[in-house]
């Protein structure tokens, strides 16, 4: 199985949740309150009161097929608003 | 005259604070106060000001001199960013130009309760209207910043959907702390109007303890807006000009607007601040949601890092002089 | 009459705070309490809920109508999870049924605290050992869930080790809002007793900042419950009936127990609120890890989407008129 | 040596740990208030207030040994109160 | 009598909620207060104590014993280390002994206000100064336990940096609760000598707010005593001994020197409370940084899990019994 | 390409994000208010009050070469303070 990690910014939660949902994921996970930075040297931090808000990592464990399924439509929403996707191998303990 | 004001504006415990927060960052305390308690203290103090303002609309009514002031401040939030995009254009592209434009046109709800502490203590009476001017100032400040982008940006933008209208109006009016601002003003009228022992209950919570929670509140400002200054240079000299020159440029305009609406002094002095401040709260969310081709340093290192703490410790006093010097009957 | 009661009901600020926050989620405003404050205010209101109720509780002392009162309440506990298993049986099965059945036995201390403020904007007067009663409502009601699990539920159950009393014990007692709700109305009693000069000290914390807390704590709430709503379409339309009739049902069985025990028009009202109420609070924690096999989104949805809303909002006006109807001495 | 990820209700972390503890994990890492869904489509969400809580996720980088002896007590937790383990490679900085 | 002192210690609120908290623990409540709602409480706290500190200084004036009684809590800042250094060598290392030690001669802000509460209970006297003392105790604590371990410890620490003054000062003084407390007893100062009027205002939220809020904060405070006790345990019965006998010894050095003193008897239980108390704030924070070798699990759980309870239960009363046999006046 | 896994506590995170930045990453995550324990049975807890503060859970997606620069100067500072880093395996998605 596969494991993709998604780190964004957190405004985008529920566009990107929606996605995962209609791409029929088994399940996924979600970390907010996140920060970091990207290669624009932007640096995320978690000033919430100014509604600007911190990132959300999302993690999701899932067969290949699946992946298949939400690659462009991440893509689009990555590419929009920044943020990165990356997979790696997993097995069920 | 201008310096014993900046002084007496600057001994007061909400400026105090928000000078000790500055410090720790430049002196490297480890001080910090950490999410999301400052959520707290910003969604408390929109509710409160939003409640009070509710209540004293109720009490004044919307005859004399309600609606005119509130019209004029939304003309203001709606000329202001036409301004500063023809300005900022100079330099920034049409994206960066929009977003800092709504956020000028738009309101700083700190920097405007820091100039009712700062009457308070002159004991230079003004009017909880206000308050309405002041919510009603950051939604059209906010669509005037997305028809700038739709008209003035290029026809295709990348990886960008079309901007519907739908979504325009959304994001200016069903911003989180837009609709909590709003919606306590809306409670606090209702209240006042149908259930006043309702209003005495609130009292000690969105009363009493404002001033030191505004204190708290300002505290963490202080460590945000020394945090942005790095920032803030990195953004160049033209915007560190701007973000100074700006507040002073939207105070003038204010005054006179002011002066040509027959305020009192006192409300005089807050609708000048209105003009002159810029937003970091409502404005900034927005654009990053529709204006992402905009940098959010930018808007946010001007806005909070530069102009918020110039208006709250320089602007306030110096707005004020312009207003006694404006303002017929402000001599006392 | 029930008409303006729900009206005047409706138009004090902890409601319209619950709708405020109803109507965000409706209109999809992005505000949002960020995780722990709603837990920050829960836990203040069970800490003042608790403390103020030690206070009057100890200035009541246990003679008079408290004993029959509180022993009636806990009786009400009892029962109500039965009837309510009964029947949930009819469409769901066990673990399901029981753990919804020990949700309506409890109570919802919002609710009641709400109701409170009703009575007080109503100027009825109700005695402060209630909430004595409400204290002691929460662990029966998820003994007897845990019980109907043990004895109506399968021999064997997949994955799960044999419940133990023990266990059943301490989730019921040891549950953290119940212990924390005990434990402060112990302290109150206490200091009550022996230091007059503490319960001074403590009013403006846990008494004056009461009313506006529980805005902030209902906003939430009214968040929460409108997310719950999409939760409560797919249980179905038996438990939509079900988490609107029942507690009407609770509501006519606890009037006339009220009635029974001679209890005046205020705190009539209180021990209605607190059978027609579910909770939310002590019994889902409590159901998750004793029952995993019942659906949390049942428990969840049916308590907070619809049985909350509809209690604060037609719930108590229309017990009120219950209790004017069916308790002598109610005509005012 | 591996890399272990356990997501499940922060309401078991006690349990989960102790049984870390027993199998002797060189260590662990846990991160509260994460949320999420699973294949039952249940999602739990940071309603703190109510009690229930939210996930944990539980990180272990240990050796394939210690895997084995926590994977049928894991399994036990997972089973009973839903949640995930999932194994990948990971090698020391 | 002690026993009456003790018992009337007890009794009060904010000792209440401490054992509930520790009781929480104790029965496996799951009562929680998850982070950072304690960090909300610890910041106000600081802020608060250190606003009323300013206000009192300001308003008594650096003449009469206020000098002295500083200065002599400074003394005892820079000896307490030294003396605890000594006697934890004879088990432990330098690095331990040193962080240790720091932590005793620093203070315990929560001991202090509940020696306040205490006196206020009793109508004992006493003066705002004494905060100020307790503000300046922090910095000398940590600069002689980081000289211990620069001194006494070995010439090449492993891994280690060398650590220069310009750390060390800085550890000692911009540690952020150091800070805020100074900070805030700056800002009071400042605004009681020129804006009355904004005294005033913070009164609500630094004032009247803060009994109830230290009750919060004790309830958390008892939770994570009570989760260090284990690890108390695991230090072994010398650490256990020390934590309960230091303060003792601690008190009897403080009675003696506020004897000297010529302080009230009021003033000399809060100096006699500076010094039998112990960091788990700025001290554990600046060890952690600076003397990584040192256990930490052996500074928190010492102060935390022991000598905190202790005092704040046993201690106070102990320590107002030898105040009222030493210090002249003391009697009534 | 490899993904970095540093735990470590949040009083370091300052100085391990300066020399990530030194290293040129293209970019970190940041997760804070993360306990745990490691192998001196030291649980790291969330008394965010006492100044001792949490871990942090810092990510990074990079090359190899970015591994090799930063490596020596984040095992000074995790040798110094403690804290764990591992590699994984990651590739774009
Ligand atoms: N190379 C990376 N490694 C880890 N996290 C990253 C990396 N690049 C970006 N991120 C995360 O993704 C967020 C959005 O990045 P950006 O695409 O620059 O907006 C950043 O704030 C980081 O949290
Ligand atoms: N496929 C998945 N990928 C990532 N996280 C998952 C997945 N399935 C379940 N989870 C997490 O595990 C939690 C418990 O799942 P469940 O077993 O359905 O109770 C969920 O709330 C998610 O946070
Ligand atoms: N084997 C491990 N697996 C996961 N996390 C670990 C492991 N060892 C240490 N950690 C994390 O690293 C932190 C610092 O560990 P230490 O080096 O013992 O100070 C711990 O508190 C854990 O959060
Ligand atoms: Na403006
Ligand atoms: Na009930
Ligand atoms: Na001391």
């Amino acid at each position: 199985m596969k494991r993709l990690d998604l780190i964004f910014s957190e405004r985008e939660l529920d566009a990107m949740l929606n996605l995962l949902e209609a791409a029929e994921v088994p399940g996924y996970t979600v970390m907010k309150h996140v920060t970091g930075r990207g290669p624009e040297r932007v640096v995320s931090e978690d000033i919430e009161f100014t509604g600007l808000g911190a990132n959300a990592h999302v993690i999701v464990f899932c067969e290949q097929e699946v992946l298949d399924r939400i690659k462009e439509n991440t893509y689009q929403i990555l590419n929009y608003y920044g943020g990165v996707a990356f997979i790696s191998e997993a097995t069920p303990l | 005259m201008d310096t014993s004001l900046i002084l007496q504006n600057v001994l007061t415990p909400p400026v105090l604070f928000f000078f000790l927060g500055v410090i720790s960052v430049v002196v490297r305390s480890d001080l910090e106060i950490p999410a999301p308690l400052p959520k707290l203290f910003s969604l408390y103090l929109l509710l409160a000001i939003g409640f009070k303002g509710g209540l004293e609309l109720q009490a004044s009514g919307f005859g004399g001199q309600v609606i005119p002031t509130v019209g004029g401040a939304i003309l203001m939030s709606l000329i202001i960013p036409i301004i500063c995009f023809a300005i900022l254009r100079l330099k920034l592209n049409v994206f960066n130009s929009a977003a800092i434009a709504a956020a000028y046109g738009s309101i700083s709800a700190v920097t405007f309760i820091t100039a009712e502490s700062f009457l308070e203590n002159q004991n230079i009476p003004f009017d909880g209207f206000m308050v309405a001017a002041l919510a009603l100032m950051e939604s059209p400040a906010i669509i005037v910043g997305l028809l700038l982008v739709k008209f003035a940006g290029p026809k295709k933008r990348q990886n960008v959907k079309r901007m519907r209208w739908r979504d325009i109006i959304h994001e200016a009016m069903l911003n989180g702390s837009v609709y909590l601002l709003l919606g306590s003003l809306l409670i606090g009228f209702l209240t006042a109007a149908h259930n006043p022992g309702g209003v005495a209950k609130m009292q000690p919570f969105t009363g009493k303890l404002f001033y030191g929670a505004e204190c708290f509140f300002l505290l963490d400002m202080g460590i945000v807006a020394a945090q942005r200054l790095p920032g803030l240079k990195k953004a160049g000299s033209f915007l560190i000009g701007f973000a100074v020159a700006m507040p002073l440029l939207n105070a003038c305009l204010g005054v006179l607007v002011a002066r040509a609406l027959d305020l009192s002094p006192g409300n005089a002095l807050l609708f000048v601040v209105l003009c002159a401040s810029a937003s970091y709260l409502a404005v900034p969310a927005a654009m990053r949601m529709t204006v992402p081709e905009a940098r959010a340093s930018y808007y946010i290192s001007t806005t909070l890092g530069l102009t918020f703490p110039f208006n709250i410790i320089f602007g306030i006093p110096i707005y004020m002089g312009l207003v006694n010097k404006l303002i017929p009957g402000a001599t006392y």
